[in-house]
């Protein structure tokens, strides 16, 4: 059990707690190629966590760490003041960890309804033969998680399309119901890959809206990558900066901003 | 025991060979999988479609005569003259072109960038089509296929195998000739897909469609000319199990013989379904020759597949295909 | 055009959520299920119950399951067949070592050991996928059908190899062996179909069902999301075979009566049952029952167009439906991969809005 | 026969109505919203519950006999809830319009002297608190969405459902005050006061009692015979006071059920799921929906489109008259039920209309075709006239004597009387007690027996007894010989027809009316493609004799439509031109509403109108306009004069 180290106030009066997770000296290899060189950061109770980075720093495949998607050759993650071992993903799910991804993931073949009802399949319990004869569990819970994630709907203002296929839906929308998803979770620790990417700017004002809300009304942590600069510094608290699978900057965003290795490995390309 | 030794070598030299047509089957699968991703589940019914087809030019049968007498009365079967083998062939491989031409207007046309399992199920289709046409046309009843081929007791091998061990190697001559010509043939195609300028448009589109397109080289051309091969590789096939074991539906089958073979081998790897043809040849005889009398024998059925499941378990991207990275 | 939904508001997620939510689709299913269990049974003959209904209903279970597999969870099936002869042979043990116990009993249990069967074969699925898979599972059709057919045991020492069914009675009337009456047969697998239908609705529609479809539509991000590949595939193998070893005990025991492994459970028969879900519709409880009628009633269709009207051979008949069944089949893939199923919605779309083209 | 009697003694408040339900119809369904993907839906007794708990939670909040509560937000069973929370309390409920911008709903706050305010979400508390610097009257602000409100300082806010616990919690310190205030309720009690938005000046809060609303309601509800099985959908604002009628009156005296929907953008879906029994809806609703169904159908397939126009050819003949109930032949009875199968069913069901056994519609005047289609359609759309003042009900249309040209019969124990100058006049229970500290505009309005003047001018038809509304009052004026001059009345008339975009009437002090028309360029030139005429600009189709023809044919209808009218016969259009250009807010003449600003046309085309009286057939003229890009210039032209065939009046006295 390691210790936990006070939390701190944001400018806003938003109460950061301890620290939930921490990496430690991560290092990733494909083969040969080293992904992830050596990282370690934490990610507190509470707070807006962003990765930063030009294309191909590792940003993603940092994700997939903390994911539990790839499992790193050197280093460790702890989480809830836990080392986390070796786990498969679905393990790591029911830790309380999801995710969006960067090219959208949803199940086509299902309505948006039963896609965010997917989300919930973590916390239902019934069994199989309950299942099967539709009887008092699986009817009963099957109602309460459709509770819940009429809450989330009515949250992310889908309602319109609450039964329509996924395949149908423009992009904008899919990535909200894939918000929508990751949310039906309950996470803990919710991790954004790109959650603005090839929007249009309005459709970025309200998801960065979402996320704030989502921080606000549910305390949920959030780590989120992101492109646009902008949209980072206005949402994060602190901002963790990749480059070439190293860690080049790590702190507020005024600290990052004003990293001199950042502006000439990330700034630099971020205005082209 | 010596006895037993050698028994399981001609076994093994039989296996062998069987493995050749093996690979000669799974190769079709391969360019065909390489070029257009798709599983080629009619390939069988490719061999037994082209062994009818010869067999029917040959004897100069009358195409779709019982469908023809059927409606209009009629009782035609023959126009009465035989060709000769190697015109008969040339016709059938024209015939396998103008199918390969068909097929890929008709049917892989409009089915691009649909899942692979999608593909591998419309080919079940085609394969159920193609069984039923050929009946038609050339009538279900079982032929005698005969090229020319040598066929029966290898006397050379017999004697010589004779004075080493006082016991003589059966082996059909049938089989020596086959494992020659699918030999042969497995090094033209591994030479004209590498070295002919089509051949390494095959190999740009296998790596990559849309790269291959934008240099300019045409999808359906490239079909169409891998079908051909998969057609004419089955006419080979088709000869040489059809002058082994006459022309009947069974001959459909060797399909799902090449199939663990290619499980094996791996889908895209030309090596592959060489190697996998041999090894699957050698290890079903030998099985049924060591374990097969104690549960039954006829193992051949399943142990290829067996096998190839057990490979897979462990090795599912096969013998020689390249480890997939996942990614998300 | 016949839909009135104006009035027909959801007031509870049960309701929502119902099977037919539209009241006009609701009566709709009634009436089929009266016309099923209330008329038919009474007007059925020999001829009808043997070429159009029994194998109809049969087939329906086999497709529902091999549906369940393959529609659902996006695993793809070619030993069927297999799994059927599994069932077919364990009900057929079971009625001669066990002939006190009732068949109903005798047809549930063999589903349960085909089941069983089902997911020692489906374990490679972890590893193997698509149509890797598919060629693997050929492997269980392979090696089951020699087992059945080079072990004695299996049918009872008897020296044709073959199975056949003894009478076996439920309430008094026989539904196995020579006695049965048609409607006996017919009712006998109407109730069991029913309620595997029903069945097979409430595994799909609620948690089971989504982490199939989750696996089948995106088995990566469906892990993400803390579903768990091994249990949701091996469940979706285990309940597929349960419902297609049923199908093969009810196959051999109530519809063939005798039964030779080789011809009555060979890889065509696999196809067979493929060919159903794929031109019924993938994923689609419906679409396993369209598919059936419609690989069932084609083959006698035809068989009473070409030899009863026209008088051409058998055999050349069955080439023509082969090629037809062929054709059919590249066709809908090409057209419509989702099957009569689909097509059935559509039709509905455009009736309910009606007269509205979109 | 137990409630008549109860009307007039126990059940004199909105409260009392509720009780009343509560012990009636327990079970039954009072309130739906669709929210979460269903229709969460409250019984009466749940109803009454939840109501009496918010009213308990007001008066721990220290709400007091006369306050003003400020309702704002969208139709939600919990806002109408608070409504008769607040008469529970002796308060005085004052829904505000959702849309208005934070400076009207500062200036009606600031008016009425609101206490309370409460509001449906984040956004209308942020325009509350936006202004509340300036209403020191405000002294408690209660949501009703949670969403977004965390951050804000609760020290005199609260959410809705917070406040009703503290009111169930609290039901033994303040149940029996309660009690006393609800006691205490009579007739007399102003029930709501709505502020009527004002097209001229300020607007006015108009108070409604007990007796208004209540008696209202009885006479309206029995008059259409709605049942506690109706279904409404309530859909309209708040403020205005034919859905508090509906959704609060009617609702509460015959125990029908009110359906809101999910948010705007699902209402139409909403609207078809419910199915409404009863339906209200202003005409711009069914004629946008009319227009809605023929585009959808412009894409269907020839022979559906040929099947879709043929029978709807059908319903337009025999529609209205089998709804009216009128003789009609077997063979087109069977058309019709035949078309009913095919089309009328399926289309009222798409639309939400299939189970609407009374309709509504009324604000404007609505166009005779637009009104026929859902009559044919065999949806029972009917017509009423009223207003604020008039607890809405003047007249109403009585099922079977249905026309788009009339607003029906004086609603049952309302008089309505037509003053020399053409103006309507009524007397009616539903009569508003006052304008809220505006006497003299109340006195204005209402004299001292009781008359109100409803501002509109109009006149009974002789034979079936209907009122027709001509024009505002202000607008009526008298021709040379003194008869009627009504030009709304008769450019309304003309703009039915599509090919007519505007009409401008002149006659007032004249011997004979005249008129400029402005052609629809899409309509007639759509026409024009349709005979293929050629034509390069506007000013030279408008110019076209054919067109001229095809306008004459219209104005000569409409003459002999108006003369069937003895009042208004001196209204016939006995010339007319087609105006060069058309008429435009950019040139100021029309308002930005796109209303005819009649005196500056005047003026401005003096020498047009001068030569329709001078008796000329050609005029040449030169216009100023104003360009896109603000720029002036002229556009010369020379324009017909047509004369139109009219009825003579005498020929019709001696006609009959």
């Amino acid at each position: 059990m390691k210790d936990m180290t006070e939390g701190y106030t944001t400018a806003d009066g938003r109460r950061i707690g301890p620290v939930l997770m921490e990496m430690k000296n991560i290092t990733l290899r494909f083969g040969g190629v080293k992904a992830i060189t050596d990282i370690s950061f934490d990610i507190r109770e509470g707070e807006i966590r962003a990765i930063i980075g030009p294309n191909g720093a590792g940003k993603s495949s940092m994700l997939n760490v903390i994911s539990g998607f790839y499992v790193p050759q050197e280093g460790e993650v702890w989480f809830k003041g836990y080392r986390r071992g070796p786990m498969r993903p679905y393990q790591v799910a029911r830790l309380g960890i999801s995710r969006t991804f960067q090219n959208i993931a949803l199940f086509d073949g299902m309505s948006v309804l039963d896609n965010i009802m997917t989300g919930r399949l973590t916390l239902m319990k019934s069994g199989l033969l309950n299942q099967a004869l539709w009887w008092g569990r699986a009817e009963r819970e099957e109602t309460e998680h459709r509770e819940k994630v009429e809450k989330i709907i009515d949250f992310l203002e889908i309602q319109a399309i609450r039964k329509t296929p996924v395949g149908r839906l423009p992009y904008g929308l899919k990535k909200r119901v894939e918000l929508a998803r990751a949310l039906a979770a309950e996470p803990k620790l919710l991790l954004l890959d790109e959650p603005m990417a090839g929007m249009n700017v309005e459709e970025k004002e309200d998801m960065s809206r979402f996320i704030l809300d989502v921080n606000d009304e549910f305390g949920t942590t959030i780590v989120l990558i992101e492109h646009d600069m902008g949209v980072v510094m206005d949402l994060s608290d602190r901002v963790v900066v990749m480059d070439y699978g190293k860690k080049i900057g790590d702190g507020t965003p005024d600290e990052v901003r004003s990293n001199p290795d950042v502006i000439n490995a990330y700034l630099g390309v971020a205005h082209d | 025991m010596p006895d037993q030794l050698l028994y399981a070598t001609e076994a093994a030299l039989n296996g062998l060979m069987a493995g050749v047509l093996y690979s000669l089957v799974a190769l079709g699968f391969v360019l065909i999988f390489k070029a257009s991703g798709i599983f080629n589940y009619a390939q069988g019914v490719l061999a037994l479609f082209a062994a009818l087809t010869l067999v029917g030019f040959q004897n100069g049968q009358v195409p779709f005569a019982h469908l023809i007498n059927a409606v209009f009365g009629t009782d035609l079967h023959h126009f009465g003259w035989q060709l000769p083998a190697l015109v008969a062939i040339v016709l059938t491989a024209g015939v396998m072109v103008a199918l390969a031409i068909v097929i890929e207007r008709y049917v892989l046309k409009h089915l691009v960038n649909q899942p692979p399992i999608i593909l591998f199920m419309a080919t079940i289709g085609m394969a159920y089509f193609l069984e039923g046409f050929g009946d038609i046309m050339w009538g279900a009843d079982i032929k005698k296929l005969d090229v020319g081929l040598p066929q029966g007791l290898n006397e050379t091998i017999d004697a010589v195998t004779f004075e080493a061990f006082g016991y003589g190697f059966f082996i059909d001559n049938l089989d020596i000739v086959a494992s020659v010509v699918a030999a042969l043939l497995v090094i033209s195609l591994t030479l004209f897909s590498q070295y002919s300028k089509q051949g390494r448009a095959l190999r740009a589109v296998a790596d990559d469609h849309q790269a291959a397109l934008s240099v300019g080289i045409s999808l359906r051309f490239i079909w169409v000319l891998v079908w051909s091969i998969a057609g004419f590789v089955a006419l080979v096939a088709g000869i040489m199990w059809g002058s082994k074991s006459g022309v009947q539906f069974s001959l459909s089958l060797i399909a799902l013989k090449a199939l663990p073979v290619l499980m094996l081998g791996g889908f895209t790897s030309i090596p592959g379904a060489i190697v996998g043809g041999l090894i699957i040849g050698m290890g079903e005889k030998l099985f049924e020759f060591f374990i097969g009398p104690m549960i039954g024998g006829a193992t051949e059925n399943w142990f290829a597949y067996v096998l190839a499941l057990l490979f897979l378990v462990f090795r599912p991207q096969g013998l020689f295909g390249e480890k997939i990275i996942e990614r998300v | 055009m016949f839909y009135r939904e104006a009035g027909d508001f959801k007031t509870s997620y049960a309701d929502d959520s119902q099977t037919f939510p539209i009241r006009f689709d609701r009566l709709r299913y009634y009436a089929v299920v009266a016309v099923a269990f209330g008329v038919i049974p009474f007007v059925i003959n020999d001829y009808w119950a043997n070429a159009v209904f029994v194998p109809f209903l049969i087939y329906a279970i086999a497709a529902i399951g091999l549906n369940i597999l393959t529609g659902y969870c996006g695993q793809v099936s070619l030993g069927t067949g297999g799994f059927m002869a599994v069932g077919a042979y364990a009900c057929y043990k079971l009625m001669t070592a066990f002939p006190e116990v009732s068949i109903l009993i005798h047809v549930l249990l063999a589903g349960g050991i085909t089941a069983m069967v089902g997911v020692l074969f489906g374990l490679p699925s972890l590893r193997i996928k698509g149509f890797y898979l598919a060629v693997a599972t050929l492997a269980a059709q392979f090696f089951l059908v020699w087992l059945f057919n080079k072990v004695p045991w299996f049918y009872n020492y008897s020296a044709s190899g073959q199975i056949s069914a003894p009478e076996r009675t439920i309430l008094g009337h026989p539904v196995t062996g020579a006695a049965t009456t048609a409607s006996a047969k017919y009712l006998f697998c109407l109730v069991i179909l029913f309620a595997l239908a029903w069945l097979a609705r409430n595994l799909t529609r609620g948690t089971v069902g989504r982490k199939w479809m989750a696996i089948r539509d995106m088995d990566i991000a469906a892990e993400i999301i803390g579903v768990n590949p091994l249990t949701t595939k091996l469940s979706a193998f285990a309940i597929s075979s349960f419902y297609i070893g049923v199908a093969g005990a009810l196959f051999f025991a109530v519809y063939l009566g005798a039964a030779e492994v080789g011809e009555a459970f060979g890889i065509q028969k696999s196809f067979l049952i493929l060919f159903m879900i794929i031109i019924g519709g993938l994923g689609s409880i419906f679409g396993s029952f369209a598919g059936a009628a419609f690989m069932v009633l084609m083959p006698v269709l035809l068989k009473n167009i070409l030899v009863g009207q026209f008088g051409w051979a058998t055999d050349l008949a069955a080439h023509v439906e082969l090629m037809i069944v062929g054709a059919l089949i590249v066709i809908f893939l090409i057209a419509e991969p989702h099957g009569m199923a689909q097509l059935w919605r559509l039709a509905k779309e455009k009736l309910r809005l009606w007269p509205f083209p979109h | 026969m137990e409630r008549q009697t109860a009307a007039g003694a126990d059940l004199q408040s909105i409260p009392a109505l509720l009780a009343r339900n509560a012990a009636t119809w327990g079970a039954l369904p009072a309130y739906r919203e669709k929210e979460f993907g269903i229709w969460q839906s409250w019984t009466w007794a749940e109803t009454q519950a939840e109501v009496r708990a918010m009213a308990l939670g007001f008066l721990t909040l220290g709400m007091e006999r006369g306050d003003h509560v400020a309702i704002i937000g969208r139709n939600r069973p919990s806002l109408y809830w608070s409504m008769i929370a607040a008469q529970m309390c002796g308060a005085v409920p004052v829904p505000l319009y959702q849309d208005a911008v934070a400076e009207e709903m500062a200036y009606v706050l600031d008016h009425c002297g609101a206490r309370f305010v409460v509001t449906g979400d984040q956004e209308q508390v942020d325009k509350v608190l936006e202004v509340q610097d300036r209403l020191p009257g405000i002294r408690h602000i209660v949501y009703l969405d949670k969403r977004g409100m965390r951050k804000y300082d609760h020290s005199r806010m609260n959410a809705l459902a917070d406040v009703a616990a503290e009111g169930r919690a609290a039901h033994h310190r303040v149940g029996a005050e309660l009690d006393r205030r609800i006691g205490e309720l009579t007739f007399d009690h102003p029930c709501v006061m709505l502020y009527t938005s004002g097209t001229t000046g300020k607007p006015k809060g108009v108070v409604l009692s007990n007796r208004n609303i209540i008696v209202t309601s009885k006479n309206s509800s029995e008059f259409d015979r709605l049942t506690h099985s109706d279904e409404v959908l309530a859909y309209l604002p708040m403020a205005w006071v034919g859905d508090f009628i509906f959704s609060i009156g009617q609702a509460m005296w015959t125990g029908f059920t009110v359906n809101c929907p999910e948010n705007a953008a699902t209402m139409m879906t909403d609207l078809r799921e419910i199915g409404p029994t009863y339906f209200f809806a202003p005409p711009r609703v069914f004629e946008g929906q009319l227009t809605n169904v023929m585009i959808r159908m412009e894409d269907a397939g020839r022979i559906k489109k040929r099947m879709f126009d043929h029978f709807m050819a059908v319903a337009r003949r025999v529609g209205p008259a089998i709804l009216d109930g009128k003789p009609v032949s077997w063979v087109d009875r069977l058309r019709y039920r035949l078309g009913d199968i095919m089309v009328y069913g399926p289309l009222k069901n798409t639309l939400g209309y299939s189970r609407i056994r009374v309709g509504y519609t009324a604000g404007e005047a609505i166009g005779p075709e637009i009104f026929d289609f859902y009559r044919a359609l065999g949806i029972n759309l009917k017509q009423l006239y009223g207003q604020t003042e008039a607890s809405v009900f003047i007249t109403q249309q009585p099922d079977g004597e249905v026309r788009s040209d009339t607003v029906g019969v004086p609603s049952p124990g309302v008089e309505v009387r037509i003053a020399e100058s053409g103006e309507v006049f009524y007397r009616s229970p539903g009569t508003f007690v006052e304008y809220f500290k505006n006497p003299e505009s109340t006195a204005s309005t209402k004299d001292a027996e009781g008359w109100v003047a409803t501002g509109d001018a109009g006149f009974f038809e002789e034979g079936t007894g209907h009122l027709r509304i001509i024009d505002r009052a202000k607008d009526v004026g008298r021709m040379a010989d003194g008869r009627l001059f009504a030009p709304k009345y008769v450019e309304n008339k003309l703009k039915f027809y599509p090919n007519i975009l505007e009409a401008v009437v002149f006659g007032s002090g004249r011997d004979m009316c005249t008129a400029f028309i402005n052609i629809d360029l899409a309509a007639v030139g759509n026409w024009a493609e349709r005979n293929n005429i050629a034509y390069a600009s506007y000013q030279e189709l408008a110019g076209h004799p054919k067109v001229y023809e095809m306008i004459q044919g219209h104005v000569e209808e409409v003459n002999r439509s108006v003369a069937a009218d003895p009042m208004l016969a001196g209204c016939q259009i006995h010339r007319f031109l087609i105006l060069h250009k058309e008429l435009d807010a950019d040139d100021g003449e029309l308002t930005r509403t796109r209303k005819v600003r009649r005196n500056i046309i005047a003026e401005k085309f003096a020498d047009l109108i001068e030569a329709l009286y001078t008796g000329k057939d050609q005029i040449y003229t030169e216009t100023e306009v104003t360009y896109e890009d603000g720029r002036k210039g002229f556009i010369k032209a020379t324009l017909t004069i047509r004369d139109a065939a009219v009825v003579a009046d005498e020929q019709r006295m001696a006609a009959e």
